[in-house]
């Protein structure tokens, strides 16, 4: 959690900075929630995470500098500078590579899963995170179904941070709790206020082990504020402070520590020190990737097919 | 003897049995055996392989990447071409662009029950290969007759790339060949379906028998039209295509699609740029007429280039 | 419902005849429950039938010769020959024409209630049928929820008539009911045994009633067993004997008839006497159209846009 | 000083202003004016009328349709071209054959951020232009100027038929004219962009500037390129084409999207066909690479056409 949110104020930083090409989307509020599922997982699980899951992707065993290769848009990172930011991943390794449109990545995890029945696999589970407002596609519903009907050991953590960019709940969604979805796929519906790091673990974990145990798809909703704008680009004005003040708008990251001092588990100089170790890691980061080659046009294939033979390629 | 459908049948049916990594996901494609019954026997033959998905084109082919990802080789049956629209997104944007971004390959085979049948109307005659042509990461196939249905599918679902395999599905029946293929040339290879000298039609699918046709009927005139079938068009053989513009001066292309764009103006266009000069008179294209496709045999027989229309345009090109 | 069964057995005739072009849909042991949405519509309303919708379609004012003229192909029908079958419509008199595509009615019918919003017009209801097989598609649920959020006066009726072409329920969702979707939407779900008309009429009316009078979305799942193939084409094997034999396999035709003389509504000979006068109403209509012209190729503009002058028109 | 997004801004207050049968739907597009801010301030001034709607691309073009139907002249904002996929069903399928099926007219705008701009990577970058083209129904502009992108918007809304726009987003900042224009070229007319004697550029959108900066550019050579901007591509003003290339005997045509058919196919088939003797040497093409469009700068900038690129292929075809 706490290396994901220094790592996105430094990418945060250097896009301020105009280091950074693209958009730069942060997971902030988001950490333990995210967190929760890349811990619950496990090697050979199959994890897609999307734009706010900085911390679920380390969690689950991200290299810090993938993270940094792919905004800086460094030639060794894992997307070597034909992807940016958020759309990274390596499917080798069960992180699958997102792409842009919503819900698309819901449907790729079913399909994973469903491979690993047909090799004669147990015990796996597929996980991905979407927003509140990816739940509208018709991508989320289709896939939700199929994970349903395949009984598929899917959990979907829907991210319920209020916003879909800059439109409320109520332009998005008209039920009380997106968990009644789960009702109407037929799967079990899970909800954890996400600002408690202590109630993701549970709830995530127990999802996680549920579907592992071959009891279906597992949704969990959990509740949040995005503590950023959309992308940096934006201010998020259109949050009311009310929101900010309310529970809801608590900072999970914050709540953690308090939760840790108050346990006595750690001590303010505890957390400092920690704090300072991890900024350093995020230095440290940051520094090699700056000195490493941007992608060379001219080292390109220029070809999108594996097969580069049936490369329709122009002679003209 | 066996139809086209058969064969395509058949081909699946090797897939299945020589590769363990292949399986069939689709609509009513199991115990039924598929709207068109191409996929007749295989669920019972192939017991968990043969999978009915829901009415979720997006979702199917979705899954198919995914599964692709973890080392299978999926292939998806939509039901018509026509719907394959709402799993548009997954084709372009995920299918083909898997590899490019990942590294990781994405060998899935879509099927696409395409063209049109009298009476099929708007929505169950599409020919949409040309709209997809345009993506990056994508090989789509157009097999014109039995033994490239066989071949091709099989090769298909080998290709280490997301496949586009559009059949057609007024030939499933009316095309019937001796047995199946031992040999068959490759995927990216033209074929010269019948050789002449005045004149070159360009044509793939159901639309090369058309042109044989209309080539039969001008060779009474004393033309010999040579008609190259494509069988992929993407990739296209411009080689193909040239050397055989090169042979006859003359080039008439020829598709049952929509006429903006597609695969008659890629063929021409590649002709003009890297064949100016062989060309002795000026390209001709071919195509349906721009509106949806009408459910009318009446209508649709003349919204679709026949043998008689692409007769008249020979005659009008060999006239210049 | 006696006209549309009477009409549909004879285009089902015509189709072995081999009479008519392309398929032939019937809706055979659906008329109660189309036709109770039908009648519970007013003028003024939009609907926007599928393919088992020959009765609601005749109960909500389309002439028989619409449907007559369409699968023979009349040039003096609607579709003039360019469409066939189920495919037809008088969008101007509220009768939507379906494309095939499954679900993409359903937000066609939300625009067209989001326009008389927008008109200031009032008490107007919008209605549109799908299958089972249909709630699996992106597009019925991207609608739904759009009709949630906007509030809209929609009334959606699934048939749950067992089968998607050969796809039973289990391969198709894995919730208990249908209805239960509703919940997720956050609009009024109701059930309906559709092989008996009384109760087509007082649950489609009852949620007509309440669409109307602004409660939002309704959605009403009908539970009934498709008593054809999914076209004429299809023997339908595959529907198990037990299923047939099952109260949900009642012919609801048969149903209201006996109901009818049980109540002494009407007596056998009655009811003899209005299936003579309704098969010669159909044996005329089809005599009728049956001498009506073919469209002729010569006549048709050839341009798909209203605004000829900016047709794409090739001289080549 | 107003920008080519201003302009689209300021063109759809006006539809606004103007008819009340107007509305904007789209992602954002209420009180926080959009992802660009295209509707900046619309929603205030015209209450009701600016919704914000789901995320949701096949409902919300559905239901433009419906609304169409029922004698409204929708506007959708998709937030991006790329994100048209999930409703390219309803686009293609829907909107695009209600006129020619029932006679009821689909006056429908659907607004589409397109094309590249540095770092927005395959997902934020597609030109969509040339796939929806090839369907019969649609109408589809390309405006390359402030004053188009204004002009050309209003007549969208007004056109009784489903219109693309196909704003492209890098030209939304860095393009500025001094005012709004008081008269302009109806669409279907392509516009003569700069005279020349040697060669014609076929270009639209984006890369009309990238022709006018490479005819800058060979005109100290001393050869005098002519530049046409396609303004809408479909219809595509063939006159205005063979024209221009009736003057210079030289074609290059070029586009922002992938190589396999689209526009420059088209242009090219469309000259080679009609124009054939006009043409003094092979025409050509030059495109996009065939693959996604990379984020990276460095590569976006090799992946599209651009001025230098441009330029070359014009001494290759002024060499022959
Ligand atoms: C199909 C599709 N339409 C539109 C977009 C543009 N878009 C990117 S993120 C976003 C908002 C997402 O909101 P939510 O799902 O709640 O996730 P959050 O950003 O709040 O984490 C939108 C509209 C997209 N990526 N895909
Ligand atoms: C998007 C889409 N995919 C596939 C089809 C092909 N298709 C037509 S009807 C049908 C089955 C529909 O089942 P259901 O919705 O239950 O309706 P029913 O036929 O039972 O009334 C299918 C798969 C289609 N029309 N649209
Ligand atoms: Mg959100
Ligand atoms: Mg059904």
């Amino acid at each position: 959690m706490l290396l994901a949110r220094l790592l996105e104020e430094k990418l945060a930083n250097l896009y301020r900075a105009g280091k950074i090409n693209g958009g730069v989307f942060l997971g902030k509020g988001q950490e333990a929630l995210s967190a929760s599922l890349g811990m619950a997982l496990k090697k050979g699980d199959i994890f897609a995470p999307l734009i706010r899951d900085q911390a679920g992707r380390l969690a689950f065993g991200e290299d810090i500098l993938d993270a940094v290769r792919t905004y800086l848009g460094s030639k060794l990172g894992p997307m070597r500078g034909r992807e940016g930011n958020v759309h990274r991943g390596l499917p080798r390794e069960g992180r699958y590579a997102m792409i842009s449109h919503l819900g698309a990545m819901i449907s790729a995890v079913c399909g994973g899963l469903m491979a690993r029945r047909f090799q004669g696999q147990t015990g796996v589970v597929g996980a991905t995170c979407v927003g509140d407002g990816c739940s509208s596609t018709g991508a989320f519903h289709e896939a939700l179904n199929l994970a349903a009907v395949e009984k598929l050991p899917l959990v979907l953590v829907v991210a319920n941070n209020q916003f879909a960019y800059s439109t409320p709940n109520d332009r998005e969604f008209a039920c009380k709790n997106l968990v009644d979805r789960a009702i109407g796929y037929g799967i079990e519906g899970h909800t954890v206020d996400a600002t408690e790091l202590d109630a993701c673990l549970d709830v995530v974990g127990r999802a996680v082990e549920r579907a592992r145990e071959g009891r279906g798809p597992q949704m969990v909703v959990a509740t949040l504020l995005r503590l950023a704008g959309h992308g940096e680009h934006d201010d998020a004005a259109y949050i009311p402070e009310a929101l900010k003040n309310s529970p809801t708008g608590r900072d999970c990251l914050k709540v953690a520590e308090c939760t840790l001092m108050e346990r006595g588990w750690a001590s303010a100089a505890d957390l400092e020190a920690w704090r300072e170790e991890t900024l350093q890691q995020v230095e440290e980061a940051v520094a090699t990737v700056q000195r490493e080659p941007a992608p060379d046009p001219a080292e390109e294939t220029w070809c999108a097919l594996s097969t580069q033979e049936l490369d329709d390629t122009f002679r003209a | 003897m066996i139809t086209y459908l058969e064969a395509i049948r058949e081909a699946q049916a090797k897939a299945l049995a020589d590769d363990p990594r292949v399986y069939i996901y689709g609509q009513d494609v199991a115990e039924f055996g598929g709207a068109f019954k191409a996929t007749k026997n295989l669920a019972s033959a192939f017991p968990g392989r043969v999978l009915n998905s829901p009415i979720s084109e997006d979702a199917m082919v979705g899954s198919a990447v995914g599964a692709a990802i973890e080392g299978m080789r999926p292939i998806v049956e939509i039901q018509y071409a026509d719907f394959s629209t709402p799993g548009f997104n997954q084709i372009v944007n995920h299918a083909a662009t898997l590899y490019w971004r990942t590294q990781v390959k994405c060998p899935i085979t879509i099927r696409l029950p395409s063209g049109g049948t009298a009476g099929s109307g708007p929505f169950h005659s599409q020919s949409m290969e040309g709209v997809y042509a345009q993506y990056p990461g994508l090989i789509i196939l157009t097999p014109a007759t039995v033994e490239d249905a066989y071949s091709m599918l099989l090769e298909a679902v080998a290709i280490d790339d997301p496949v586009l395999f559009c059949e057609h599905k007024y030939l499933y029946y009316h095309l019937k060949a001796e047995g199946l293929p031992t040999e068959a040339l490759p995927v990216g290879k033209a074929r010269i379906a019948r050789q002449g000298r005045d004149a070159t039609v360009v044509a793939y699918s159901a639309m090369v028998h058309e042109a044989l046709a209309a080539a039969e009927e001008l060779s009474a005139d004393g033309y010999e039209v040579e008609v190259v079938d494509l069988r992929s068009i993407k990739p296209l053989d411009t080689d193909t295509i040239l050397a055989s513009v090169a042979r006859t001066g003359r080039l008439l292309a020829v598709g049952e699609a929509w006429p903006w764009g597609g695969v008659t103006a890629e063929v021409v266009a590649r002709v003009a740029s890297e064949g100016f000069e062989l060309l002795d008179v000026p390209p001709r294209r071919l195509n349906a007429k721009n509106t949806p496709i009408p459910f009318h045999p009446n209508l649709w027989g003349t919204h679709r280039p026949t043998a008689p229309t692409v007769a008249r345009a020979l005659r009008d090109l060999l006239r210049l």
